[in-house]
């Protein structure tokens, strides 16, 4: 199970990359990185899961006393609700990036974006 | 030794006998030359009427406060020199004002009449002039190089910079001369020696042909009587050092006129088998003959 | 006038315009002057004998009797032995030995020259045509008496005279000057103005100082 | 000289050929085939040396002739291209471009002849006459004598004799 | 005490509150934004207070009110503190700075600042791994929206390069957060670093390599920068500001230092290897660039790769970890915001734009002291820290470390100060009238910008002033000179001849003052540097008006050779030497010409610089005061290497053949009165230096050669050489410069002889040289200034018009050919009895030669100047200036006094000398009896030769005076032509190619190899930077590429270790 979820978690990572790395439409460096970004959750959250215990929420199945012993750890989880947040927060910039961009110069390529240099 | 006021007559005296006796030992030597050409030749007091002459003659230009000084410096660098080296080993009498400095001031104030002189020449404003002074300062650099090594390598064999203590080193026979102890050096010398008197191959300096006699172009009159009685007087003092360094000096007057003459018919002797170097080529001619003998001399000593 | 000896306007390094003439800033207009003899007649009699004694000529070859100097200096003439010889500039020579004919263009060369030699100078025409043109008699360029230009001490008549006759003509010239009478210079000074008109009336681009110091 | 006569002919109208030597030779030419033949002399027949340009005036046809003599080292024969000029306002296209030693001979023929170069250089500075304010001295209508007499002092006294006459005379008195 | 966390609360909570706020209640946020941001500096400066001044220790603070790993924890320690403090300000200041796009853009763009400052603190204070990644993300966020303010359109281009490098760190960052903590169960850095050495190989490692790449990645490191650099290019130059000071230069370098806590002393190594790399690379890279801002940006990245180059050091540096990596860091904060700042005034892009500032005295003031302080010169931060790294470095024998800091250091000077001569030389650029409208203004003075600007001028100083303090030596602005120097800046609205007044008095004074502590040496050096400075100061009594930058210029110099006459210690000694090659190197800069040659001087001399630090702190082996006579103790496999070191940077500022290049445009193209300072006074700086290094350390032998043999060569070959360039040249004060070196070169070898006479000889030269050269600098300076040429053959015939300065020339010329009776033949005779008393003898072979060639230049120097023919346009030229006038005369009467008396001053040299020399003293020094002057070998009598000469040449100058009493005097085209008449001056003037058939002879001596050499080096630098510069193609995916490539190489480099 969790090496599935690890194995997922890096394959969608490097076809993030590979996608952001060859394609030349900005948007679709976006989504490559979006990508990416699902499959280091993905790696996050396979790394806090113990296999065999339950969610980390204290209430009544999962008394305070077992809570250490019972349930899975609760800070990967905790740390992706993070990263997602700020996962979306960056994509939602980089898009925002990408409409000012069209905007100049009508076209999302992004190696038309290269005046600055040297 | 220090400064006596009877020095003064003593040294007038050096000089009133080393002006006459280069007055006529010129004239001797173009004599001499003359004969070997068939020719009769000037008279032997040529050479005074000239001097008279040229103090004599009514009328003189000048161009300038330097003109005047060039001659001056030119004489002073003469009688300086003279001045400053023993003239007679072993007499007080000719032992004129060395006490005042060595081997070393008397090379240094070698240069003393030539600035003077093309200082005199330049202010004359003739480019044939600098053009002269140009060749004569580029050739005697080279020139005095093989000199300066010699000094230097006899210094080291006697252990010693004053000109009385290396003739006194050079007394008790021919053998015991610096010609015989230490011949490297005198070779190297007595090359320079050429490049020094003015004499063919060295004397593109003069070329009267192309750039008229150079550096005194403009020279007339008494200016010119004056620098005449320093060639008369500068060649025998720069002689009376080599004499005293490399051919065991003097120590009476006739062997002194014997030394010198024969230094000097060394040079007229090259003078009159040799063309005329062009600048370059006498510079090249000491930097590759000269000076490594010159090199060799410090070395081996 | 020759343009490098127009007036001209410069401006110097500091910015202020002056104006530069060159006749009057380059050269010295000051005349030639009379020379007397010295004060004692012994020492001028020295003098004068010293002067024949070491006669220095310039060696300006103005015409074709130049080659007829040069024998002089060789073994068979060998004018040494009489005190004579060549100076290559006027500064320092006494004798200017105006050899053949002269052209007018020549002619301001020799002035020029012969105004640079000092005080005493002797000039000595060699040849027939510094006497009265010679071959040359016709000829649109080339004077015809020497003497109306310079002060002649000597002519030495022939065409050309051969070195014996110059040898010649230098002892005739010796005694001249032992016996004080070759004042050439002064004379020169004296009619200066007549010489100046004379020369003046053939050079007709007069383009140098009235005397050349 | 023929044959290099007839290949010319081919090429340029030509005048006369005056043979003087197996190797010197005249064609006389008009004024404006002097360029073209001339390099064609040079270029293609090898006479690359200018020796000189000199004049002719001859007064009694108004005309001047000027004379190129040109020389072939390699089998040592010269040509000379006479050119026939008028005398009035003389004037004859330069070939210092050809020849830079040309310019110096045209300025001879200008101050000499008054025979004008335009654009050959410095040839209106003086050359060897200088500040001379008559007519050309060369030209034949020139009397030097004259000129002479007016400009220069003459020695009074002066007798011109013949030589000869003079000599036998002065040796013979008698006339023996 | 506050709660550090209020730091954080304010930023945050302001931001969140101005997004509250109604968007045309602009003051109100504006005022919302500096008051927070002024409350947090608040609560950082008591924070600081407490802990450097009351003594407090760090404290931890727990935000959850649990320990960690239950809670994030932030921590305060003076580290901290500072770093906080430099974020705030940077942002205050910038704040300020940026107020009007902040007004345009309202309260959003506010409060995105304000996040961005909230975020670099959080980054410096937490103390969590995940923490650290929310801030960086929160700093990238902030970043992406503060380019938007930059007027530039390309800053939008730039920021998305930035995001998609952002989102592959994150991507690191997170992996290796997540495995990190897999593998420790904790999150907190000490938590972590306490748990893992065994645990952290492995995946561990791995983990921590991703978490550090990514951390390493913000501070941008060479070549994974691109991004970096076109946000430096394209951003408001306050964000630059910013984003160099702060972002990379304070909060990502500390993470970084954070960070490595958990992977210990393996990975420093690494650290070290990228952070030189991107110093020395990026410099490298800079001297290609034209763009101020790309440059000020590649030098970011060079401060920020250094400073991590010192973190990675941290294991040797111990205690002055601190105060070197402090100094570093806060040098090139304040610096690098203070020039971004200065940019912002500037309205074009390119380098050479920059000389609009040149009218604006304080502006200039600023960018030299941020230059300086960039290039660690004294008295800055930066200064005392390479100090104390270099000597730890070299302590600990990293010396490769040592060479590549330095080697970056250099060229990064390089560029900066050829900025600098930029900025004072080039033309200001015109703006033209219909370009008005569209442009910018070429420079706005906008007072709260100047304010900014200013500010951090004042912190540089005081900067400088608390890092002396802080020093283990005594600091520098204790030094009285150097007081007395910069007090001239203060001074600077007073007209020349107050100051002039003021320096001199303050030169003599001092002299005077210190009189009583010097040695015989110190007397003679004290006296050239000061006496002599001072009379050739009264030579700048002719300069009329103000004269600004003068002044403060030339007392640091002077100031820098008081204090190298008296350093005792190699600290000391260096700081004297790095202030005078300094002011020397402002004052060479006034030439009007002179601006390459400026630049090759100060690189030149930061070179040579750089060796002798290298040279000190190899000898000092640790000891803090490291005096200089231990030199003489310096263990053997050392000592040959310090002895190296020291004598090639001594010899770089005497301009030994090789490193001379420098030499004859630097003093040539100099004003009229710094030519004779820079020659006849600073040259000696570097023979002072040969002379205590000789001194103490003797003989040494490398590799079986003897080294001061190999200096004998060096002498003499420079001598020989520098006389013959000398020779060739037609610019009379680059004859004179060359001469110079000629001389330095007898000097030097005299010194390399390594007896006392030789050591006499060159104390000899030292006064001659000052003497002589001074004069004829100042001659020729002021003929130079009246003919408005310097080129000899345009001159000519001046004799008539300058009769004085001719004598001055003619006295010079004579001293300097050594020919008696005057001082230059003391030299030459002691010079004789030296070589007579070594065992050397080939090499004087060239000296000798040297000497008649010294001839061949001096010669043409007065005959084409003063002799010849007088051209027209100097018809009407007037005698040199009186006060350039009064210096030669003064020169003249020492000259004659010195030559009748050289024993005045020498014979206590002589004595001083020879215990030196004890084991050697069977032949010893002179004899200075009586008149006569003697040796082992022979001796010499100033007086009677000066009596003899005098009189003779008296006697016969009256006689011929005399006979030609009545003699014409005629006028200069009065002379015998060949019967024609000169045509023109100028064609009759034999003066230009004066030496031609020496030239023939010998020309093939003085092919330009040295020059050559330099100058390919030279340009192969450019050629490569410009080469590599173009890697960085501006497109964001190569850029992530890069970075990628960047990452795997790192690892596999970071796997050989």
């Amino acid at each position: 199970m969790v090496q599935i979820a690890m194995a997922t978690g890096f394959i969608l990572i490097l076809m993030g990359l590979y996608g952001a790395l060859t394609n030349h439409n900005i948007l679709r460096i976006i989504v490559s990185f979006s990508v990416a970004n699902t499959g280091v959750n993905i790696i996050l959250v396979a790394v806090g899961y113990m296999h065999g215990r339950t969610a980390p929420i204290l209430n009544e199945a999962v008394p305070v006393a077992e809570a250490a012993a019972r349930i899975i750890d609760p800070v990967p989880q905790a740390l992706v609700l993070t990263a997602i947040v700020i996962g979306l927060g960056i994509t939602t910039l980089m898009l925002a990036f990408a409409y000012k961009l069209y905007e100049r110069k009508g076209t999302l390529d992004i190696s038309k974006f290269s005046e600055l240099k040297w | 030794m220090q400064f006596e006021w009877i020095q003064i007559p003593y040294a007038l005296l050096t000089l009133s006998i080393i002006i006459n006796f280069g007055l006529l030992m010129n004239a001797f030597v173009a004599k001499i030359g003359a004969r070997v050409g068939r020719r009769v030749g000037i008279p032997i007091y040529q050479n005074y009427i000239d001097l008279i002459k040229n103090y004599g003659l009514r009328s003189s230009i000048t161009h300038g406060v330097m003109f005047y000084l060039g001659p001056v410096f030119r004489l002073t660098g003469g009688i300086g020199l003279l001045m400053f080296v023993p003239t007679i080993y072993g007499s007080v009498m000719f032992s004129n004002f060395s006490f005042a400095g060595d081997l070393i001031l008397a090379l240094y104030f070698i240069f003393f009449g030539t600035l003077g002189m093309a200082l005199g020449a330049g202010e004359s404003g003739h480019p044939h002039a600098a053009i002269g002074v140009s060749r004569g300062l580029s050739q005697v650099t080279m020139a005095e190089l093989p000199l300066a090594l010699a000094v230097f390598s006899i210094a080291l064999q006697y252990n010693t910079l004053s000109v009385t203590e290396i003739v006194a080193a050079q007394q008790g026979g021919v053998l015991n001369w610096t010609l015989f102890t230490n011949p490297l050096a005198v070779v190297a010398a007595m090359l320079s020696f050429l490049g020094s008197v003015m004499r063919p191959p060295f004397d593109v300096v003069l070329a009267p042909q192309e750039i008229p006699i150079g550096p005194p172009t403009e020279y007339h009159s008494s200016y010119l009587a004056l620098m005449q009685t320093n060639r008369v007087i500068f060649p025998i003092a720069k002689m009376v050092i080599f004499m005293n360094l490399f051919f065991g000096g003097a120590d009476n007057w006739p062997v002194f006129f014997v030394k010198i003459f024969m230094i000097y018919m060394f040079a007229v002797f090259i003078g009159v088998v040799f063309p005329r170097f062009r600048v370059e080529q006498s510079i090249r001619w000491f930097l590759i003959w000269a000076v490594p003998i010159g090199i060799l001399a410090v070395i081996v000593v | 006038m020759k343009e490098e000896l127009e007036k001209r306007i410069i401006k110097g390094p500091d910015g202020l315009e002056f104006e530069v003439e060159p006749l009057r800033d380059y050269y010295c207009e000051a005349p030639p002057t009379v020379m007397p003899a010295a004060y004692s007649k012994i020492v001028e009699d020295l003098f004068n004998w010293a002067r024949s004694e070491s006669i220095w000529i310039l060696g300006f070859g103005t015409g074709c009797g130049a080659i007829e100097m040069r024998p002089l200096m060789t073994p068979r003439f060998d004018a040494y032995r009489f005190g004579v010889q060549w100076r290559p500039t006027p500064r320092q020579s006494n004798l200017f030995v105006i050899s053949g004919y002269l052209s007018v263009k020549t002619l301001k060369r020799v002035i020029r020259s012969y105004e640079q030699m000092q005080n005493p100078k002797y000039v000595v025409g060699l040849g027939s045509c510094t006497i009265n043109g010679g071959m040359y008699w016709d000829s649109y360029n080339t004077i015809k008496r020497l003497d109306q230009y310079l002060p002649v001490d000597l002519y030495i008549a022939g065409c050309m005279p051969r070195p014996e006759a110059l040898l010649q003509g230098f002892a005739d010239l010796k005694k001249l000057i032992r016996s004080g009478k070759a004042e050439g210079a002064n004379e020169y000074a004296e009619k200066f103005e007549w010489y100046k008109a004379n020369q003046k009336k053939v050079i007709n681009d007069w383009d140098m100082p009235d005397y050349n110091w | 000289m023929h044959e290099l006569y007839t290949k010319l002919k081919q090429y340029f109208p030509l005048g006369e050929l005056i043979e003087q030597r197996d190797n010197l030779a005249f064609i006389t030419l008009k004024q404006e085939q002097l360029r073209p033949v001339i390099l064609h002399l040079r270029d293609k027949e090898n006479y690359t040396h200018l020796v000189l340009l000199t004049a002719v005036d001859w007064l009694e046809d108004n005309i001047f002739q000027l004379t190129y003599l040109l020389s072939n080292r390699a089998n040592a024969t010269d040509i000379g291209l006479r050119v026939m000029i008028s005398r009035d306002s003389a004037s004859m296209e330069s070939i210092h471009d050809i020849w830079p030693t040309a310019a110096t001979y045209q300025r001879e023929l200008r101050e000499m002849f008054g025979i004008d170069f335009p654009d050959s250089p410095r040839v209106n500075d003086d050359f060897i006459l200088e500040g001379w304010n008559d007519i050309p001295p060369y030209r034949r209508d020139f009397d030097t004598l004259k000129y002479s007499e007016q400009t220069f002092s003459q020695r009074p006294g002066r007798e011109t004799k013949d030589p000869a006459e003079h000599m036998k005379q002065k040796l013979y008195p008698d006339g023996a | 005490m506050v709660n550090v966390i209020f730091i954080i609360v304010i930023g945050l909570g302001a931001a969140f509150l101005l997004g509250l706020l109604r968007e045309n209640w602009r003051n109100a946020a504006y005022a919302l934004t500096i008051g927070s941001l002024v409350s947090m500096a608040w609560i950082a400066a008591r924070w600081l207070l407490f802990f450097a001044v009351e003594g407090g220790t760090t404290v931890e603070v727990f935000t959850a009110g649990t320990e960690p790993p239950f809670a994030i924890n932030l921590r305060m320690g003076i580290a901290e503190a500072v770093l906080l403090l430099v974020v705030i300000f940077s942002g205050l200041l910038s704040a300020v700075y940026m107020s009007k796009s902040l007004f345009r853009l309202g309260g959003r763009a506010m409060s995105v600042l304000l996040v961005f400052i909230m975020a670099l603190c959080g980054i410096i204070l937490t103390r969590d791994i995940f923490n650290l990644f929310v801030f960086f993300e929160l700093a990238v966020i902030a970043t992406a929206g503060l380019l938007l303010i930059s007027e530039n359109k390309q800053a939008l281009s730039a920021g998305f390069k930035y995001l998609i490098i952002s989102q592959l760190v994150s991507v690191f960052l997170l992996i290796g957060i997540i495995f990190t903590y897999h593998v420790s169960g904790s999150l907190n850095i000490d938590t972590i670093a306490g748990v893992s050495l065994d645990t952290m190989k492995g995946i561990g490692s791995l983990a921590f390599f991703f978490m550090l790449i990514a951390v390493l990645t913000e501070a941008k490191p060479f070549p994974a920068n691109g991004w970096a650099l076109d946000i430096y290019e394209s951003a408001h130059p306050a964000f630059s500001a910013m984003f160099s000071a702060a972002m990379a230069g304070s909060a990502a370098v500390y993470a970084v230092d954070k960070l490595l806590l958990i992977g210990g002393q393996q990975w420093l190594p690494v650290v070290t290897a990228i952070g030189l790399l991107s110093f020395v690379a990026a410099n490298l890279l800079a001297l290609a660039q034209t763009n101020d801002r790309r440059t000020l940006g590649y030098s970011s990245v060079g401060q920020v790769g250094l400073i991590l180059a010192v973190i990675g050091q941290r294991d040797i540096l111990g205690d002055n970890y601190l105060f070197i990596a402090g100094g570093i860091l806060l040098s090139h904060a304040v610096a690098k915001a203070g020039l971004y700042w200065i940019s912002g005034l500037i309205g074009q892009r390119n380098l050479t734009d920059w000389a609009v500032l040149r009218r604006h005295p304080m502006l200039i003031l600023s960018f030299v002291s941020f230059i300086a302080m960039l290039s660690g010169l004294p008295p800055f931060p930066s200064f005392y820290a390479k100090w104390d790294l270099v000597m730890i470095l070299a302590t600990e024998n990293r010396l490769w470390i040592l060479a590549f800091i330095l080697l970056g250091s250099l060229l990064e000077a390089s560029y900066l100060f050829r900025w600098f001569g930029y900025i004072l030389k080039r033309e200001t650029p015109r703006q033209e009238k219909n370009e008005v409208e569209n442009k910018s203004p070429l420079l706005s003075l906008v007072p709260h910008k100047l304010l900014v600007i200013f500010s951090a001028l004042a912190t540089s100083w005081g900067l400088a002033y608390l890092w002396g303090e802080l020093s283990a030596y005594d600091n520098l602005f204790y030094a009285l000179p150097l007081l007395f120097a910069l007090s001239f800046l203060l001074l600077e609205w007073v007209s020349v001849w107050i100051k002039n007044t003021l320096a001199i008095a303050g030169m003599v004074a001092y002299f005077v003052i210190s009189y009583p502590l010097y040695d015989p040496l110190q007397i003679i050096f004290a006296a050239i540097f000061l006496l002599g400075g001072a009379v050739i100061l009264l030579a700048s009594y002719h300069v009329h008006g103000r004269r600004i930058g003068f002044y403060p210029s030339a007392m640091l110099m002077f100031a820098g050779l008081a204090m190298l006459v008296v350093a005792e210690d190699s600290f000391h000694f260096f700081a004297a030497w790095e202030f005078l090659t300094i002011g020397s190197y402002f004052m060479i800069l006034r030439g009007k010409n002179s601006e390459p040659h400026a630049l090759s001087y100060i690189i030149f001399s930061l070179g040579g610089a750089f060796l002798i630090l290298t040279g000190f702190a190899l000898a000092a082996q640790g000891v803090v005061l490291f005096n200089l006579g231990s030199l003489a103790h310096v263990a053997a496999p050392i000592a040959p290497w310090v002895f190296l070191l020291l004598a090639i940077g001594f010899m770089t500022k005497t301009a030994a053949i090789g490193l001379h290049i420098w030499l004859p445009g630097a003093h040539a193209e100099a004003e009229t009165d710094v030519s004779p300072m820079v020659s006849g006074i600073l040259l000696k700086a570097g023979l002072f230096g040969l002379m205590v290094l000789l001194m103490n350390m003797g003989k040494q032998q490398l590799y079986g050669i003897e080294l001061t043999y190999v200096m004998l060569w060096i002498g003499a070959l420079t001598a020989f050489l520098g006389n013959l360039m000398a020779v060739f040249q037609e610019d009379a004060k680059r004859l004179l410069a060359y001469s110079s070196i000629g001389q330095m070169g007898y000097a030097l070898f005299g010194l390399a002889l390594m007896n006392q006479l030789g050591w006499l000889m060159a104390l000899m030269f030292v006064i001659n040289h000052y003497i002589y050269k001074s004069m004829l600098f100042l001659s020729v300076g002021g003929v130079a200034k009246r003919t408005g040429t310097r080129d000899m053959y345009k001159m000519g015939g001046l004799i008539a018009m300058m009769p004085l300065s001719f004598i001055a020339v003619l006295i010079g010329i004579i001293a300097v050919s050594g020919v008696p009776p005057l001082s230059g033949f003391g030299g030459r005779w002691i010079f004789y009895n030296a070589i007579l008393s070594s065992e050397y003898r080939l090499p004087m072979m060239l000296i000798f030669i040297s000497g008649p060639i010294a001839f061949l230049y001096l010669f043409r120097l007065i005959h084409t100047i003063f002799l010849g023919q007088l051209k027209d346009d100097h018809r009407q030229i007037k005698e040199a200036p009186f006060w350039i006038m009064l210096p030669q005369m003064i020169y003249v009467a020492a000259l004659m006094v010195f030559a009748v008396v050289p024993g005045l001053l020498l014979r206590h040299v002589d004595a001083y000398l020879s215990p030196f020399f004890a084991e050697s003293a069977a032949r010893g020094g002179l004899n200075w009896q009586g008149l006569t002057i003697t040796s082992d070998y022979g001796y010499w009598s100033p007086i009677p030769i000066m009596v003899i000469i005098a009189i003779i040449f008296a006697l016969l100058f009256a006689w011929l005076v005399f006979v030609n009493r009545k003699a014409q005097k005629v006028k200069q085209f009065n002379i015998v032509y060949s019967a024609e008449r000169p045509f023109r001056p100028e064609t009759t003037h034999f003066a230009w190619n004066f030496f031609a058939p020496y030239r023939k002879a010998m020309g093939f001596l003085i092919q330009p190899f040295v020059t050559r050499f330099w100058e390919t080096l030279t340009e192969l630098l450019h050629t490569i930077a410009d080469l590599f510069r173009r890697f960085y193609t501006g497109n964001g995916q190569t850029y992530a590429i890069q970075l990628l490539a960047f990452v795997v190489v790192v690892y596999l480099f970071r796997v050989e270790f």
